[in-house]
């Protein structure tokens, strides 16, 4: 017994390192968010056919990607309640009505140093949206925004698996997922291809 | 692609007004913090005064616009980065410095024989309101970086982008112009491709009074200058500076 | 030694006399309160960032850089006696061994801490791990000495642990043990880390193109200030080393090793320096005539600047470097031990001389045809934090001193039990 | 069992190896980097696209082009536009930054009553009183706009005054006044046809005019050219950046501008190098060699250079007639290349200092350089939207700031050509503003308000159907098929240029001015300068030594605290 008393203390401090390290740590490191209110492409692309993702996420003329379309877009269609979902009535109460931004939390928001050109990748790579975006259109419920508390960075950057070994093929979206993709596709670009 | 971008800065034509500094600073989001002085402050593109140190009715001055001269050969501060936070890109030849990846060792500004990097001694900082004004197409640095000229990289960005629009590969070189080169009243710099032969830019770097400063270290600077008057053209080495007078700092 | 609450006899060494333990501590006072303000200057440049230093944009490397350099060619000295005792087998130098790897311990720790407050962006150095540039001399620096601090801690470790307490635990006697078999294979890393980066060091300046006063032309990928810095390093390390011991023993009152021990050292800093003295005066004259005016740079636009003048060439290559070469090398002049140790002083001084010219007037000599000189005073900031850092080496080598087996076990009885 | 130190040792061993094999470690040195890179406390610009809209700078009456880069309702960067005819793509260095001007942190936000807060209620209470108690002098620096013309009705209905602060470019021109008979502000230079400027220290290359208008004309004709088709020669005691690219630079001594002036007439005279004129000047040539530090030779030089390449064009910096008798002489007033009519205008008073004596109020317009400050006992009521240090006034408006307002844009000072634009209002203020205009509007009823005496200036030039439009393409205005598109075309920045004015200016010089200047200049103002310097100009002014900003900038203090 007295021989394996070492081991096994040390043992035991693994152990609780391991579990501290990937269980506890993930908790503590991303704060969570909800959305303004939820929103489902799914419903979207169902009831109004609303399916092309560019009817709503614009890449305008000079080239420029519009982003989130702004509440005069919703206000097209939700001008009045549309259903009786909670949804919908903080929609067209707290945002249409008063005319106010809806201030969407973005999952896939990049740092400020970074430069991503929809245009490029979208008409000239053809990439399709869910490439990068994953299946979002096809979420069923609204996902809780979570959010780095170091860095500030949503958690979609890094992906949901802290190893980013269980990442699925079209999550994470660091660098070294850039790069890679590029890499893949020969597409070769200096840093400040993708910096600003 | 394979351009290699550059400039000839026509030195008869610069009156030293400094709209070139400004139109940089303000494209760039520097900061203008009272604390800077000469030594400490940002200039991406600096416009020094020399003379030919006569006084008196003999005595001629020119103004000269100091940037990043994007070296092509054995690019000194490429070569010295530690973590590769600068590259000579092969695509356009701008010696592109990213600030996010700097560790602040300052070691490409001990290797830059133009002075033309700039450390980021302080946070940024704006007056209150201010960073309203800031353009969405540059991301502002933090302290401790260094920073320099990266031929107005956003409008490069922006002219891509639109070329994608269109469906096009390349872009239109009118849509890319540096705010240095936009703003100058004169028309004193001239910027485009020098890999190009029949590009206006690089045929003026091929004239007879074009030269490069400090051409002979080897480092093949895309930035040339021009001018009439020997007294400037033999400034270009160091040797020919005897007796010339200085005014900065 | 009565055992009063006041009293760490029993961590030292029996059979050693150091002073009592509060003149101990009073010796170590004015070191700690300089260390503590080294600290708070360190943690004012870390958290107002570098604007706390009076360098500037022309003046990027100040005063740190010069005396990083300078430390750690004269913490070289560590790695040498290693190489001189367990690959050369020079026995007779092994008495200084300890002191040798605490003094370099020290200057290269020291040396990290300093470049740590000097980088703008602490928390993103470790990119060069990550993203490492292969062509630059600085990541060929920031691995090997990394490396290297490594290495001297675990050449530490075997002399920490021979403590008197800590000898008591069995475990840690065996780990000594094992630490102890692999030391020899430690100071061959050792060794070759130590060549590189101190080569790097010299090259972080020779490959400077755009700095002809500091661009040399050189073997393949390396500048001769490369192989210059390499034996400037090991040829004032054991000078160092000589000083060291010699204030040590000023300080205590004690003899602690042979007079052979410095005699020895003394004659293989003055052979290393005569020829670094020799190599240095052709590369001087290469550059002089061949590089710098390839450059497009005459030589005499370096020295027209005070006080940079052609002195400070002089002072560099003959006073404090050939005459201190000739007084360590020959018997005559080394066995008197003032001109010993004021030969070993100069020595050092002319490192450090090198080391001030590469870094600092490399930075002062205008480049372009229409810069002008600049002088450059470093802020109190930058002082203190280097005072820190000797007074953190002082403190270390007196704890190291005290408390740890440093030099071989007393031979006489000294009159003097003055020293800690 | 118990537990000892060891086990806490060898627990903590285990702990720290296991903690290797997670992702605290890494995880948090990938993360603190990351936030090194983003942190908080430093601004970065929004996240919008960018739209560009066109318009003219308002900061002083020189009227240049701007484009304008706009992100979430706010100017993200200025640019020259390059369609403006007067301008030509070109600004003045400040410009560059103006859009940072709004948020400068001496920008004047709320009304001040003798350094104390007040309100616009009461100062417009001040002022109404003040108008119904005595004459109210109002002060211009901008003459010709829509605004001009409100002061000039209100200041008319009161027994006032409105006067005018010339632009130092007007100032030189005033001498042609007597001697055409043609006000100052209806003259201008015409500089595009001239081949040989001489001149007096006038910083031609150096924000002189409309600032793009002569660097233009200068980089396209002369730079850089041994023989140029256009020749620039100027006067100067010193080096000035105009003479350093001039074509020949003569130095002359200090102030005696108007003495060489003198002797070169009679250089030209003597040796008949221009036809016989009536008066002669006093000044020998002797005489002028001596004062002005130069050899009669070189005078002589000057003077044959002056009529190797005509048309000769003399412009001085200050109004000094000795001068402006020159281009008498040479007989370019009237002609091509010479001193031109633009339009027909009455006539404008300029500010002397007796026009306040008398005044129970002054209201100085923001236009009017910080400067300027009456000598009176009257309550001052100052417009700004940038206080410039100390003052003297009473009471302290804020104006609007840069693209905020509303304003139309007459011709620009020494332009040879009449011209109008307007600068619509692009980005709105952070607090409540208000131009001298407006503020008189809300006083008198009865005022009819700018934006519709614009509108009925546009219908004047449509109805007129003379000149051209300038928008992407010159379009000449018959063809704009109603004044909506006109109004249209200029609210997105176009600008209407009228003909070359058909009437002979007639000139003639009954004596031949003295050496010595008219006037003294009034009250300081020599040029116009910004009250504040965008904080770019000045820090970058400073920092390259350039030139030293006009007024060093103030301190502010930046707003990072953590």
């Amino acid at each position: 017994m007295r021989r394996w008393r070492n081991p096994l203390v040390f043992a035991f401090g693994v152990a609780v390192a391991l579990f501290l390290g990937w269980v506890a740590f993930p908790r503590v490191l991303y704060s969570q968010k909800h959305q303004p209110l939820d929103f489902l492409h799914k419903t979207h692309a169902e009831k109004s056919g609303l399916t092309d993702c560019a009817e709503c996420h614009v890449i305008r003329e000079d080239g420029i990607f519009a982003g989130l379309p702004a509440t005069e877009k919703c206000a097209g269609c939700h001008s009045e309640r549309i259903g009786e979902s909670k949804a919908e009535a903080i929609l067209v109460d707290s945002y249409i009505k008063p005319a106010q931004e809806t201030p969407w939390l973005v999952y896939s928001r990049q740092p400020a140093n970074v430069w991503f050109s929809h245009a490029i990748h979208v008409k000239r790579a053809n990439l399709s949206c869910a490439e990068c975006h994953s299946s979002y259109g096809e979420q069923d419920s609204v996902r809780m925004y979570q959010v780095n508390r170091i860095s500030g960075y949503s958690r979609d950057l890094w992906g949901h698996s802290m190893s980013r070994l269980r990442n699925g093929p079209h999550e994470g979206m660091k660098m070294s997922d850039c790069e890679k993709c590029h890499r893949q596709r020969n597409v070769e670009v200096g840093c400040l291809g993708c910096h600003q | 692609m394979g351009a290699r971008y550059g400039m000839v800065i026509d030195l008869d034509r610069c009156t030293g007004c400094g709209s070139c500094m400004i139109a940089c600073a303000s494209e760039n989001n520097v900061p203008a913090l009272p604390q800077a002085s000469p030594r400490t402050g940002l200039t991406p593109v600096l416009v020094r005064k020399v003379s030919n140190g006569q006084s008196g009715a003999g005595r001629r001055e020119t103004f000269i616009p100091i940037m990043c001269m994007h070296c092509e050969h054995e690019t000194p501060c490429v070569k010295v980065c530690p973590q590769q936070a600068v590259e000579l890109d092969k695509a356009t030849g701008i010696v592109m410095q990213m600030p996010q990846r700097c560790l602040g060792c300052r070691y490409c500004m001990t290797a830059c024989p133009y002075h033309a990097r700039f450390f980021n001694w302080w946070d940024p900082a704006w007056p209150q309101g201010m960073e309203k004004s800031l353009n969405p197409g540059v991301a502002v640095r933090m302290r401790g970086v260094v920073e320099k000229c990266n031929l107005c990289h956003a409008r490069l960005h922006a002219a891509k982008e639109k070329a994608a629009a269109a469906g096009k590969r390349d872009i239109d070189s009118s849509d890319y112009v540096p705010a240095c080169v936009e703003a100058c009243p004169t028309n004193a710099i001239h910027f485009g491709n020098l890999a190009d032969p029949n590009d206006p830019v690089s045929k003026e770097a091929r004239s007879p009074q074009a030269f490069r400063l400090l051409a002979r270290l080897g480092t093949e600077p895309k930035v040339y200058y021009k001018s009439t008057e020997n007294w400037v053209r033999n400034l270009a080495e160091p040797n020919s500076a005897q007796g010339s007078e200085v005014q900065h700092g | 030694m009565a055992s009063t609450a006041l009293s760490d006899a029993r961590w030292i060494d029996r059979g050693e006399e150091r002073t009592s333990l509060p003149r101990f501590l009073l010796w170590l006072s004015p070191w700690a309160l300089l260390l503590a303000v080294g600290v708070y200057a360190s943690g004012l440049c870390l958290y107002y960032g570098l604007n706390q230093t009076n360098m500037d944009n022309r003046f990027a490397f100040g005063l740190w850089i010069f005396l990083d350099l300078g430390i750690i060619a004269l913490g070289a000295g560590a790695f040498f006696t290693g190489f001189l005792v367990y690959i050369l087998k020079r026995a007779e130098l092994k008495p200084i061994l300890n002191t040798a790897v605490v003094v370099g311990l020290i200057c290269y720790s020291g040396a990290v801490a300093i470049l740590m407050i000097d980088v703008g962006q602490p928390l993103r150095a470790w990119f060069t791990f990550w993203h490492p540039n292969t062509h630059s001399m600085l990541t060929e620096v920031t691995f090997c000495i990394s490396c290297y601090l490594l290495v001297l801690s675990l050449e530490y470790i075997p002399i920490l642990l021979r403590n008197r307490q800590l000898r008591r635990i069995p475990s840690f006697l065996v780990f000594e043990h094992q630490l102890h078999k692999v030391v020899p294979v430690l100071a061959a890393v050792g060794t070759l880390l130590s060549f590189f980066h101190q080569g790097s060091l010299g090259g972080l300046y020779g490959v400077l193109r755009g700095r002809p006063f500091a661009f040399r032309s050189g073997v393949l990928i390396w500048p001769s200030t490369f192989f210059l810095f390499i034996l400037s390093a090991i040829a004032s390390g054991p000078s160092f080393l000589l000083l060291i011991t010699a204030i040590v023993e000023k300080v205590t009152g004690r003899k602690l090793v042979a007079e052979e021990v410095y005699r020895r050292l003394a004659f293989i800093s003055g052979v290393l320096l005569a020829t670094y003295v020799a190599a240095k005066s052709i590369d001087t004259l290469i550059w002089l005539n061949y590089t710098s005016p390839a450059a497009g740079f005459a030589p005499w636009q370096y020295y027209q600047h005070k006080p940079f003048g052609t002195p400070i060439l002089f002072g560099e290559i003959v006073l404090f470097g050939l005459v201190p070469a000739l007084l360590l090398t020959f018997r005559k002049t080394a066995s008197s031990r003032g001109l010993l140790l004021t030969a070993a002083a100069m020595a050092c001084t002319g490192v450090l001389l090198n080391r001030f010219v590469l870094t600092v007037q490399t930075l002062a000599v205008p480049t372009l045809p229409f810069d002008e000189f600049l002088h450059y005073t470093p802020s109190w900031q930058e002082v203190a934090s280097f005072a820190g850092v000797i007074a953190y080496g002082v403190i270390l080598y007196s704890l190291s001193y005290r408390y740890l087996p440093l030099f071989p076990p007393r031979q006489g009885k000294d009159s003097h039990v003055s020293g800690n | 069992m118990k537990l000892s130190r060891r086990d806490l040792l060898v627990w903590s061993a285990g702990a720290a190896a296991g903690l290797l094999a997670t992702p605290v470690p890494w995880k948090i040195l990938d993360d603190t980097s990351i936030w090194s890179q983003n942190w908080p406390w430093i601004p970065q610009p929004a996240r919008c696209p960018v739209e560009t809209r066109q318009s003219v700078c308002t900061l002083c009456p020189k009227g240049c082009g701007l484009r304008v880069r706009m992100a979430g309702g706010w100017a993200v960067g200025v640019a020259g536009l390059n369609t403006h005819p007067l301008s030509r793509g070109a600004l003045c260095p400040l410009a560059y930054a103006a859009h940072q001007l709004n948020w400068h942190p001496q920008r004047l936000r709320v009304v001040q009553h003798r350094t104390n807060p007040s309100s616009w209620e009461q100062a417009r209470a001040a002022f109404a009183k003040a108008s119904k108690e005595g004459p109210v002098v109002i002060i211009d620096g901008y003459p010709g706009r829509a605004a001009s013309a409100l002061f000039e009705t209100y200041t008319e209905g009161r027994d006032g005054n409105y006067c005018v602060v010339p632009s130092p470019e007007i100032r030189a021109l005033t001498p042609y006044e007597s001697w055409t008979g043609v006000p100052a502000h209806c003259l201008g230079y015409d500089l595009e046809n001239t081949r040989t400027i001489v001149s007096f220290g006038a910083p031609l290359l150096d924000g002189w005019g409309t600032p793009g208008r002569f660097t233009r004309i200068w980089a396209d004709r002369a730079a850089g050219r041994s023989d140029p088709e256009l020749r620039l020669i100027q006067i100067d005691s010193s080096l000035s950046r105009t003479a350093a690219r001039a074509w020949r630079w003569v130095r002359s001594r200090e102030g005696t501008h108007a003495a060489l002036a003198s002797g070169l007439a009679r250089a030209l005279l003597e040796q008949n190098l221009v036809p016989a004129h009536g008066p002669i000047p006093a000044t020998t040539l002797a005489e002028s060699a001596v004062q002005c530090d130069i050899s009669m030779e070189a005078i002589l030089e000057l003077g044959r250079s002056l009529v190797a390449k005509s048309p000769t064009l003399v412009i001085a910096r200050d109004d000094s007639p000795a001068i402006a008798a020159l281009n008498v002489l040479l007989g370019s007033v009237g002609a091509r290349g010479g001193v031109v009519r633009h339009s027909q205008h009455s006539n404008l008073r300029s500010y002397t200092g007796s026009d306040v004596q008398n005044a129970r109020a002054v209201l100085i317009d923001s236009s009017v350089p910080w400067n300027f400050m009456p000598q009176t006992d009257a309550e001052v009521f100052r417009f700004a939207a940038w206080h410039g240090a100390s003052t003297k006034a009473d009471w302290l408006l804020p104006a609007p700031g840069f693209l905020e307002e509303l304003t139309d844009v007459p011709t620009p000072p020494a332009s040879s050509l009449a011209s109008y634009a307007v600068a619509p209002p692009l980005v709105k203020s952070a607090t409540e503003v208000h131009s001298a205009a407006q503020f008189l509007s809300s006083i008198d009823a009865r005022l009819i308000p700018t934006e519709k005496m614009i509108y009925t200036r546009c219908e004047d030039l449509f109805r007129r159907r003379a000149g051209t439009v300038h928008a992407h393409s010159a379009i000449p205005i018959s063809e704009l098929a109603s004044v909506q598109k006109l109004v249209e075309q200029l609210w997105q920045g176009a600008v209407w240029v009228g003909e070359p004015s058909p009437d002979k200016l007639r000139c003639r010089l009954q004596e031949w001015p003295s050496a010595t200047r008219s006037s003294p200049p009034d009250d300081g103002i020599t040029d116009w300068i910004p009250p504040v310097m965008p904080a770019l100009a000045s820090k970058l002014y400073v920092e390259s030594t350039l030139r030293e900003a006009a007024e060093r900038r103030k301190a502010w203090a930046p707003a990072t605290a953590w």
